[in-house]
């Protein structure tokens, strides 16, 4: 088990490095597919299987399908995720200095918390026992008992999702670039070409 | 003690001067009769207070009237003892007389009324400050008379020269005022009240120096409205104001306030030689500097505006070492022959068409005979002249300064008596004798700025103008040559005199130690010096040589004439260098550089970060995601940071 | 009841100017004239009375609490006939909003002199730079005016607004003015008068925190400039001796030195520079900086005769300051221009303007018999008492400087030779003439008498009445 | 499956730091709204990792339910956010976030 | 077995946003069945009425305190002033699509505004840290949509940064409850209050990163460079809406976390980071305004020190700071609704009033308006006589009261610099020169009823400030 979860973490660290590294979105959602296969794999480790489940169907099934659509549909453009000139091109070291910092720091600090904290959680008020945790029917009673508002909520967050998409979806009015600006675009895209294609 | 009649002299000239200024359009020429009425009311109520006056009650002297009191120490009333009353009667008669005079001189002018409401108004400033019974009513008074002199010279203020010397001589005269604060404050601070009777009861009390701080103090607001030295650069130029007012205000009554000042606080010096000793020096050094200029001056009423400083400066110097009784007498002997002398050059003045420079005259004996004879006793009785008035109150000021220990002061009268006589007589022989001088062309005659010679053709205008009839101006120069002639016996007989046992309560005579030189030595030796004087200048005006060459002799005298005499000692441009100048020069570098630029800039400067810190901050907002999420990933690691020192300290 | 009227009064009839549906000027001014009489005779019937409303409980007691106090009495007077003067000077086309803004900070200015609860001044204090700052929108030339006024005057009331905050919650309520039985002691202390002091010196002003006060006060409209001259600047004056003498009196005293040198230098300063500035107006305003610097010296003597002094002159400075305001108003009107140097022989055609303006400006270099003088005697007599001679003597040589450019003043725009290019001349009217008259009367009876004026209780402000200042003993609360 | 923690839990909470911090290095670095999309997503994934892990530690269920509602969550906005920069980008040259600050200021 | 453990009382607690919540529905099935699309006034209509529902039931809860499902939701004081303070902004809001917005898109608008509204009065009610989170997702996503909706240049654009600056702050806000979750092992706020929790860094961590996550919301500074963009490019109404629910939701969850969930003795150390930042947003977001030519723009930039005045009032966690604190929130709320009220009265159909050279001159034309916007100022400004004064006086009291002087220094800093702004708009619409600009269309009786309203009350808060005096027992 420990070398299996090893090799999901290694797994995991890589996938993301590359989700945000690939020179191509597509890339970025092929990376991240694998990514949440093996976070899949890791619920299940975690005893979270119906979670595992989900993060197949909703993520991999739903979301990254989106993704494809919309990388195809923005592709089908002037000229495919061309990238204009770097107008933060000084931000990158202190960014990745910010971020490596943050990061050593919390690692430093967290590096002490090795085993289970030993401070009380209200263990009694929790559902379920622990032969039956993290099966579907303790995650269903859970779900539409102690916790069924936050689900009620959800079918809210949802209705927003759909209609906003809609509305957004729906509105015919394109924006029209002023002329100027479309020249500005001009201009910038064949410095871009100038410069080599950066990126 | 409530003496009513007291408000009354004091607030008749007031209600002239409010009915003259409000009711004067419709007044028009009764103006000048109501004002004079008002006068005469108020000296006929003088006259009648004259025993009140004089009466004894309960260890108090005089007549009293409470009026109120502002707070705690600051109680107002009036009082009339022995030295107010010889000033109010000074101040209602004389003042009655010129107000009179007035009436025929400033006949005709577009602001007749207003001229007699600020002449009225001033009489009762006069009697404010002579009347008060205290240094705060006293100081309200000596405010009062400066602000109806400052109108008064001023008073025809489209001319420029006027406005000028009107306010030179109000601020002057202001700085007198502080002067006079400043001793109050100090008798405040140490006494708690400002009652003349409680600070002369309480100045044992004081230290010598606070003492000596006082009188110098007081002596300054003197000064200043006395034209002693070095303040006394307004009085000539003063001489803009109307004729009448120069006898009236710079002759005869608002310039002797400072006389009036040393003799009511007489305890105050008494009991400070070191005070002594300062006026008197003041007053000897006015004295001589008044008349050596005097003999310098070709305007006729500045003649007699230096002759005046140099008078004031014996009656200053007589208070000034304890001769109180010497140096009041002069005061009141003064008052009328200078008054007449004024009145005098006024009617010469008013008869040659506003002209006053006396090198322009002469000859005038024949023309004006009754003007002559009005100059001819004023100036017999200004150099001492038995039995003229002046004889006998120039002897004692001069014989006090030698009883009071002071031979150089005694030394300087002598001297000062002789250069009196001198330019005073020189005064009436250019301008009376000879050959008439006003068809002569001005630079024959050394006149520099013919165009400004004299005071140009703004007074009165009076050959324009229907005359008013003679007599309203010659009857009061008529009166006033009677005292000038007289009144000097009062002070006749020494110690025994009615003038001495008329002010024995109120200036006790002290110990007099024996002199070296007796008074009757003295007349002799002033009689001798007088005549001196006397004979040089009738040497060098009124010889029939001298009188044949005049328009030659006159303008080799202008021309050259020393520069330190035509520029008065340069006492004028000191002060203007020392005090104007330089607070000018620090107004303007205040207003036009300290405060805009570096104060106001500080504070543009702080406003101007402000705004650029706003620019600091839009240039954050570059409008691009990546630099905000950057921004937040920033804020975000120092929070981490934060929290991971500061949260394992547990 | 009537009290509350007396503040409600203008606020509401400030709001009615404009709704009054008639196109006809005269209509609103008369309307106007109307309510501001009416608050003079208000605040001379109210002198007694008090009303109190409860506003907070927590985190301090604070209540609606108004009544004039012994001092406040006579500002309040000052501030109603001031503002009458002025609603009775305004004119032009734009009159309806100047005189709606007049009312709104004379009901403004009514809450902070007032107030005898600290949140309530604060409140009045804030409230009383709205109207200006409309009034130099609308009618200043210049932008920067108005963001001086504002920013500076702001700054103050946000300081006064803190330290009135640690006020309430050090001592439990802020109800107090009035009051002598409140000390605030403790560390606290001295930030708390910081705060109210920085307000108080904004706001009278005092040097070097006056730069606002020259280009406002020359902007301004005239009737208002009256009114703020004569009674805004004042609320710092009165602050200092309502709040700072009354409750923090031992930190005054500590720190009493550095504001009678400040106050000392705008007293000469103020002096120096109105000597030599050409604008009439900005002569008045340099002139006011010399003036309140004195009574900043005054309430900082710890006298009690200076402090009967200050008061006195707090009343004479605002009438002679809002009658020669006034009357520069009309003298600009009349020739389009105050500049001295292209002024001059007014005099001689307008006697009853000039005559008016000599009173004003007599008033002003301390003439004896005008309230003026009263003032500055008894002040310097008082900081002489206290020991200080040195500030006295610099009061002394403002006096002179006084005279010196005061009769400038006067001189230049009433004598000399008449300039001919001038507009034709027309001597006050007789509605022009009723508009000061009541300032200058004032000027008089108070010169004559101020009796009514000085007698107040000294002893609720910690001063002495003889000699140098003593310690407080009185404790907090 | 109840059995014990495949590693210590201070694994966990190092694994998933990493993931949420390479999550924020994505949004900080690429300009290409997709893939910062996708680094969002990482982030909230790191977050899911750890509420798992914490809920076998504490055998809590209420952490299973929260990574459910943050899948749910997810989704949705997944969905706008694709739709908005669908509408942002179309007619754009540059699928570049860079391109986009007409608002700043 | 009962199915769900839940009562009569369970579903009555959560009724105010469920109303909003179905009202909503009702707004979409109204437009579905209308022929071409519905009137915006009924949807309005139907919008305002299911406010007024909700906020007649949240009248009725106030007081009763009752921890619904499972201590998912609590009801009482604390709920009920946070969930008004919603509804006022909502229909505050809604009232200006009566002027704005396109009459297609108008009942899609009006259902995410008030779902967004549900979202922020869940997070005034949750207790824990799930409702927390969804709250503020419906909140969050409702926003990213309604920015987006408009044809105006800028929309789009402040939409996509919305959405991604949210999104990812959201990451921070959801990383910090997992390792909360953690430590504690619950998700219920209530077991925070556990000293032990100290000891672990994972709290440390937990609690920082939720607060990131707050800090975003309230849009403190270095977290603050959404708002700005967002307030400019959104619709008017949508920025109004935003300006002051997302305040009020995410103050709501704030406070209780700062009153109810933290281990005794940890308040201070674990706040810290936020007064400094409150602090310095205080001066940024002041000085910020100090150049801007969009009134949108400019109340960005004033959200941020105005959210740094309110948790001035905070700092110190005091009773009396919570009661401050809210009602300066309130007064908060209705001055900037009101101020946004005056720009859509100036809007015309192509053009958003809140461009500042269309207010030069404002007075000569509309003196009504420019004469209410003046109040609604110095309302922000904090001058009298308007509940900003009152507020900055309580909040000054509050902070020196628990020892945070400095911050009130800060406040008294930032506000003599934000007057300059303020007062740059006043100055503009008194100018005696105006500029001629297009005329807007006359008001409508709706929108002047909310002016007065907001305009009465700002003023009548000053003089009648009531505070909610049992918040803080509810607040647990």
């Amino acid at each position: 088990m420990t070398a299996l979860w090893w090799l999901i973490a290694i797994v995991l660290i890589a996938t993301a490095v590359w989700t945000i590294s690939a020179s191509k979105p597509v890339y970025s959602v092929v990376a991240l597919l694998a990514h949440f296969l093996a976070l899949a794999v890791s619920y299940i480790m975690l005893s979270a299987e119906f979670l595992g489940v989900i993060q197949i169907v909703i993520y991999v099934g739903a979301i990254l399908v989106l993704f494809v659509f919309v990388i195809a549909l923005l592709s089908s453009g002037v000229a495919s995720f061309s990238v204009g000139p770097n107008r933060m091109k000084k931000g990158v070291w202190p960014a990745g200095i910010a971020v490596a910092v943050a990061f050593g720091l919390m690692t430093w600090k967290l590096a002490g918390v090795v085993a289970s904290p030993k401070v009380g959680g209200s263990l009694s008020t929790v559902p379920g026992t622990a032969g039956a945790f993290g099966s579907v029917a303790d995650f269903g009673k859970a779900l539409f008992t102690t916790y069924l508002l936050p689900f009620e909520i959800t079918a809210f967050v949802l209705m927003v999702a759909v209609i906003g998409v809609i509305l957004l979806a729906g509105d015919r009015s394109v924006h029209d670039p002023s002329p100027k600006r479309a020249a500005l675009v001009r201009r910038e895209m064949r410095e871009a070409i100038l410069r080599g294609g950066e990126e | 003690m409530h003496y009513p009649l007291l408000l009354a002299i004091w607030l008749l000239p007031l209600a002239g001067a409010i009915l003259c200024w409000f009711l004067g359009p419709q007044l028009k020429g009764a103006a000048g009769w109501l004002a004079c009425a008002m006068l005469g009311l108020s000296f006929v109520a003088t006259m009648l207070s004259w025993s009140s006056g004089t009466q004894h009650v309960a260890g108090h002297e005089g007549a009293h009237q409470l009026l109120g009191s502002w707070l705690p120490g600051f109680d107002f009333g009036l009082l009339l003892d022995p030295l107010s009353l010889i000033w109010a009667t000074i101040i209602t008669g004389v003042g009655f007389l010129i107000h009179l005079y007035s009436v025929g001189y400033m006949h005709g002018d577009r602001a007749f009324a207003r001229f007699f409401a600020y002449m009225n108004f001033f009489v009762f400033a006069m009697l404010t400050l002579v009347l008060s019974d205290n240094f705060i009513g006293l100081l309200v008074g000596w405010g009062l008379v400066g602000l109806a002199s400052y109108f008064l010279i001023g008073f025809w203020f489209d001319r420029p020269s006027a406005v000028a010397a009107a306010r030179k001589a109000f601020v002057i005269n202001v700085v007198g005022d502080v002067g006079i604060m400043l001793a109050i404050f100090i008798l405040f601070a140490n006494l708690h009240s400002l009652s003349f009777a409680d600070v002369f009861a309480g100045v044992g009390s004081l230290s010598t120096g606070t003492l000596l701080a006082v009188c110098a103090f007081l002596f300054v607001g003197a000064a200043a409205k006395s034209a002693q030295v070095p303040l006394h650069t307004w009085l000539p130029d003063a001489m803009e104001g109307p004729t009448p007012v120069s006898a009236l205000i710079h002759a005869a009554t608002m310039v002797t306030a400072g006389v009036y000042l040393i003799a009511r606080c007489a305890p105050l010096w008494s009991h400070s030689s070191g005070a002594q000793l300062l006026v008197g020096t003041i007053g000897g050094l006015t004295a001589l500097a008044g008349a050596i200029l005097g003999t310098a001056q070709w305007d006729i009423k500045r003649i007699l505006a230096y002759s005046t400083m140099s008078q004031i400066g014996y009656m200053i110097m007589g208070v000034g070492v304890g001769a109180y009784q010497g140096g009041v007498a002069h005061f009141f002997t003064h008052a009328f022959f200078k008054a007449q002398l004024f009145l005098a050059s006024g009617l010469v003045i008013h008869a040659l068409a506003n002209e006053q420079d006396v090198r322009r005259m002469g000859g005038l004996a024949k023309k004006l005979p009754f003007a002559f004879v009005a100059m001819g006793t004023g100036v017999l009785a200004i150099c001492g002249i038995p039995p003229f008035s002046g004889f006998f109150s120039k002897d004692q000021v001069i014989y006090g300064t030698l009883a009071h220990g002071h031979p150089w002061l005694y030394a300087v009268g002598i001297l000062t008596a002789g250069i009196t006589a001198y330019y005073m007589c020189r005064l009436l022989f250019v301008t009376f004798f000879g050959e008439y001088r006003g068809d002569v062309d001005p630079s024959y005659l050394g006149i520099r700025h013919p165009e400004l010679a004299g005071t140009a053709a703004h007074e009165a205008a009076p050959s324009t103008h229907d005359h008013a009839p003679a007599w309203i101006m010659s009857v009061p120069v008529g009166i006033l040559i009677v005292p000038t002639i007289t009144i000097g016996f009062l002070m006749a007989g020494g110690d025994r005199s009615w003038w001495s046992r008329f002010f024995a309560a109120q200036f006790p005579a002290g110990h007099v130690p024996a002199t070296a030189i007796s008074e009757l030595q003295t007349t002799l030796i002033v009689l001798a010096v007088v005549v001196a004087g006397i004979g040089i200048a009738v040497w060098r005006y009124a010889t029939r040589t001298a009188q044949d060459d005049a328009v030659e002799r006159l303008r080799a005298e202008s021309v050259h004439m020393p520069a330190i005499l035509s520029n008065a000692f340069y006492f004028d441009a000191a002060l203007d260098m020392l005090f104007v100048r330089s607070s000018q020069l620090l107004g303007t570098f205040f207003g036009r550089t300290l405060d805009p630029q570096v104060i106001d800039g500080a504070v543009r400067e702080a406003a101007w970060s402000a705004g650029k810190l706003g620019t600091i901050v839009r240039w954050f907002q570059t409008g691009l995601l990546r630099t905000y999420a950057f921004l937040i990933v920033v804020g975000a690691a120092c929070f981490i940071a934060y929290y991971a020192l500061a949260g394992g300290m547990h | 009841m009537l009290l509350w009227m007396l503040i409600l009064l203008p606020a509401i009839a400030g709001g009615l100017c404009y709704l009054i549906p008639s196109d006809d000027e005269r209509i609103v001014k008369m309307f106007g004239i109307l309510v501001a009489v009416a608050t003079i005779v208000l605040a001379v019937v109210t002198r007694n009375a008090e009303v109190s409303a409860r506003w907070l409980s927590r985190p301090f007691e604070a209540n609606f609490h108004f009544g004039a106090t012994p001092i406040s009495f006579w500002i309040v007077l000052l501030l109603t006939i001031s503002t009458a003067s002025a609603v009775l000077a305004t004119k032009g086309p734009r009159q309806r909003g100047l005189i709606a803004l007049l009312l709104l900070l004379e009901a403004s200015m009514l809450a902070v002199f007032l107030a005898r609860d600290l949140l309530v001044f604060a409140l009045g204090w804030d409230l009383m730079l709205i109207p200006v700052f409309f009034c130099l929108v609308q009618w200043s030339e210049h932008a920067q005016t108005a963001w001086r006024y504002f920013l500076y005057n702001f700054a103050g009331g946000l300081t006064l607004l803190l330290a009135t905050a640690a006020f309430g919650m050090h001592v439990g309520t802020t109800d107090v003015i009035g009051r002598s039985d409140v000390h605030v002691i403790g560390s606290w202390a001295p930030w708390i008068l910081a705060g109210f002091a920085f307000a108080f010196l904004v706001k009278t002003p005092v040097w070097p925190l006056h730069t606002w006060m020259p280009a406002t006060y020359t902007d301004l409209p005239p009737p208002m400039v009256a009114v703020v001259s004569a009674v805004q600047s004042k609320a710092g004056l009165y602050g200092f001796i309502a709040i700072g003498m009354a409750f923090l009196p031992d930190y005054m005293k500590q720190y009493a030195g550095i504001f009678i040198v400040l106050g000392a230098i705008s007293l000469l300063y103020g002096a120096l520079v109105a000597l030599m500035q050409t604008d009439a107006k900005r002569v008045v305003a340099y002139s006011s900086l010399s003036h309140l610097g004195l009574i900043v010296v005054a309430v900082f003597a710890f006298n009690a005769v200076a402090l009967q002094g200050a008061v006195v002159y707090i009343v004479a400075h605002g009438l002679f300051s809002a009658a020669i305001f006034l009357l520069l108003g009309y003298v600009e009107e009349r020739e389009a221009t105050r500049s001295l140097l292209q002024l001059g022989g007014l005099g001689a055609d307008n006697p009853r303007l000039a005559g008016a303006l000599c009173i004003a400006a007599l008033a002003a270099l301390g003439l004896p018999g005008l309230a003026g003088f009263v003032g500055e005697i008894v002040i310097v007599t008082g900081i002489f008492q206290a020991g200080m001679v040195w500030p006295a003597i610099v009061a002394l040589v403002a006096i002179v400087l006084a005279a010196a450019y005061v009769v400038r003043l006067f001189q230049g725009l009433m004598n000399g030779p008449g300039v001919p290019d001038l507009p034709v001349r027309r001597d006050l009217t007789w509605i022009e003439g009723l508009a000061v008259a009541p300032l200058l009367a004032a000027l008089v009876v108070v010169g004559i008498d101020p009796k009514p004026l000085l007698s107040f209780d000294t002893s609720a402000y910690a001063v002495s009445a003889h000699g140098a200042p003593v310690a407080s003993a009185r404790i907090s609360r | 499956m109840s059995g014990a923690l495949p590693v210590a839990i201070g694994n966990y909470l190092g694994l998933s730091t990493a993931i949420f911090f390479i999550g924020v290095a994505g949004v900080l670095l690429r300009r290409n709204p997709l893939v910062m999309l996708m680094s969002i997503e990482l982030m909230w994934n790191a977050a899911n990792l750890l509420f798992l892990a914490y809920a076998r530690v504490w055998l809590n269920n209420a952490g299973h339910i929260f990574a459910f509602l943050v899948i749910t969550v997810a989704a949705a906005e997944a969905a706008i956010g694709l739709a908005i920069i669908v509408t942002v980008f179309r007619t754009r040259a540059n699928v570049d976030v860079d391109e986009v600050h007409a608002l700043r200021g | 077995m009962n199915p769900t453990p839940f009562g009569h009382a369970d579903w009555a607690a959560i009724v105010p946003p469920a109303i909003i919540c179905l009202a909503a529905l009702l707004v979409l099935f109204v437009d579905l069945v209308s022929r071409e699309c519905v009137n915006r006034y009924v949807a309005i209509s139907i919008g305002l009425l299911g406010a007024l529902a909700a906020a007649w039931i949240t009248v009725g809860q106030y007081g009763h305190n009752y921890s619904a499902f499972a201590g998912g939701f609590v009801t009482g004081g604390f709920t009920s002033v946070f969930e008004g303070i919603v509804l006022i902004a909502l229909a505050g809001s809604l009232i200006l699509y009566g002027a704005i917005g396109r009459d297609d898109r108008i009942a899609g608008a009006v259902a995410l505004m008030m779902w967004s509204a549900a979202g922020a009065m869940l997070m005034a009610g949750a207790a824990n840290l799930m409702t927390i989170f969804l709250g503020l997702e419906l909140l969050s996503l409702a926003l990213y949509c309604l920015c987006g909706l408009s044809d105006r240049p800028g929309a789009k654009e402040s939409a996509l940064k919305y959405l991604i600056l949210s999104s990812t702050a959201s990451g921070f806000l959801l990383f910090g409850m997992a390792m909360l979750f953690g430590a504690s092992g619950s998700v219920m706020l209530a077991d925070l209050v556990n000293p032990a929790l100290l000891a672990t860094p994972l709290f440390w961590f937990g609690g920082g990163f939720f607060l990131i996550g707050l800090a975003f919301k309230l849009s403190l500074v270095p977290f603050h460079s959404w708002a700005p963009d967002v307030y400019e490019g959104a619709p008017l109404p949508v920025t109004a809406f935003m300006s002051v629910a997302t305040k009020a939701g995410t103050l709501a969850v704030f406070a209780r976390f700062l009153y109810a969930a933290l281990p005794n003795g940890s308040g201070h150390t674990l706040m810290l980071p936020i007064w400094v930042v409150a602090g310095i947003s205080m001066i940024v977001g002041n000085v910020g305004m100090l150049a801007q030519h969009d009134l949108k723009r400019l109340l960005g930039y004033s959200g941020i020190a105005q959210a740094g005045y309110i948790l001035t009032s905070l700092a110190g966690a005091t009773a009396l700071g919570l009661r401050y604190a809210i009602y300066y929130l309130a007064a908060y709320t209705l001055m900037n609704l009101g101020a946004f009220a005056v720009a859509a009265a100036l809007s015309t159909d192509g053009e958003e009033g809140s461009l500042l050279v269309n207010y030069r001159g404002l007075a000569r034309r509309r003196p009504v308006l420019a004469a209410a916007m003046t109040l609604f100022l110095l309302a922000l400004a904090g001058m009298p006589p308007t509940a900003g004064f009152l507020g900055k006086i309580l909040i000054l009291a509050s902070s020196v009261n628990a020892g945070y002087a400095w911050m009130a220094g800060l406040l008294i800093l930032g506000t003599a610099i934000s007057l300059y702004a303020y007062a740059k708009v006043i100055r503009a619409m008194y100018e005696p020169h105006s500029v001629a600009t297009h005329d807007a269309r006359p008001v409508t009786p709706l929108a002047w009823l909310s002016l007065t309203v907001c305009a009465v009350v700002v003023v009548a808060m000053t003089f009648y400030p009531i505070t909610p005096s049992d918040v803080l027992p509810l607040v647990k």
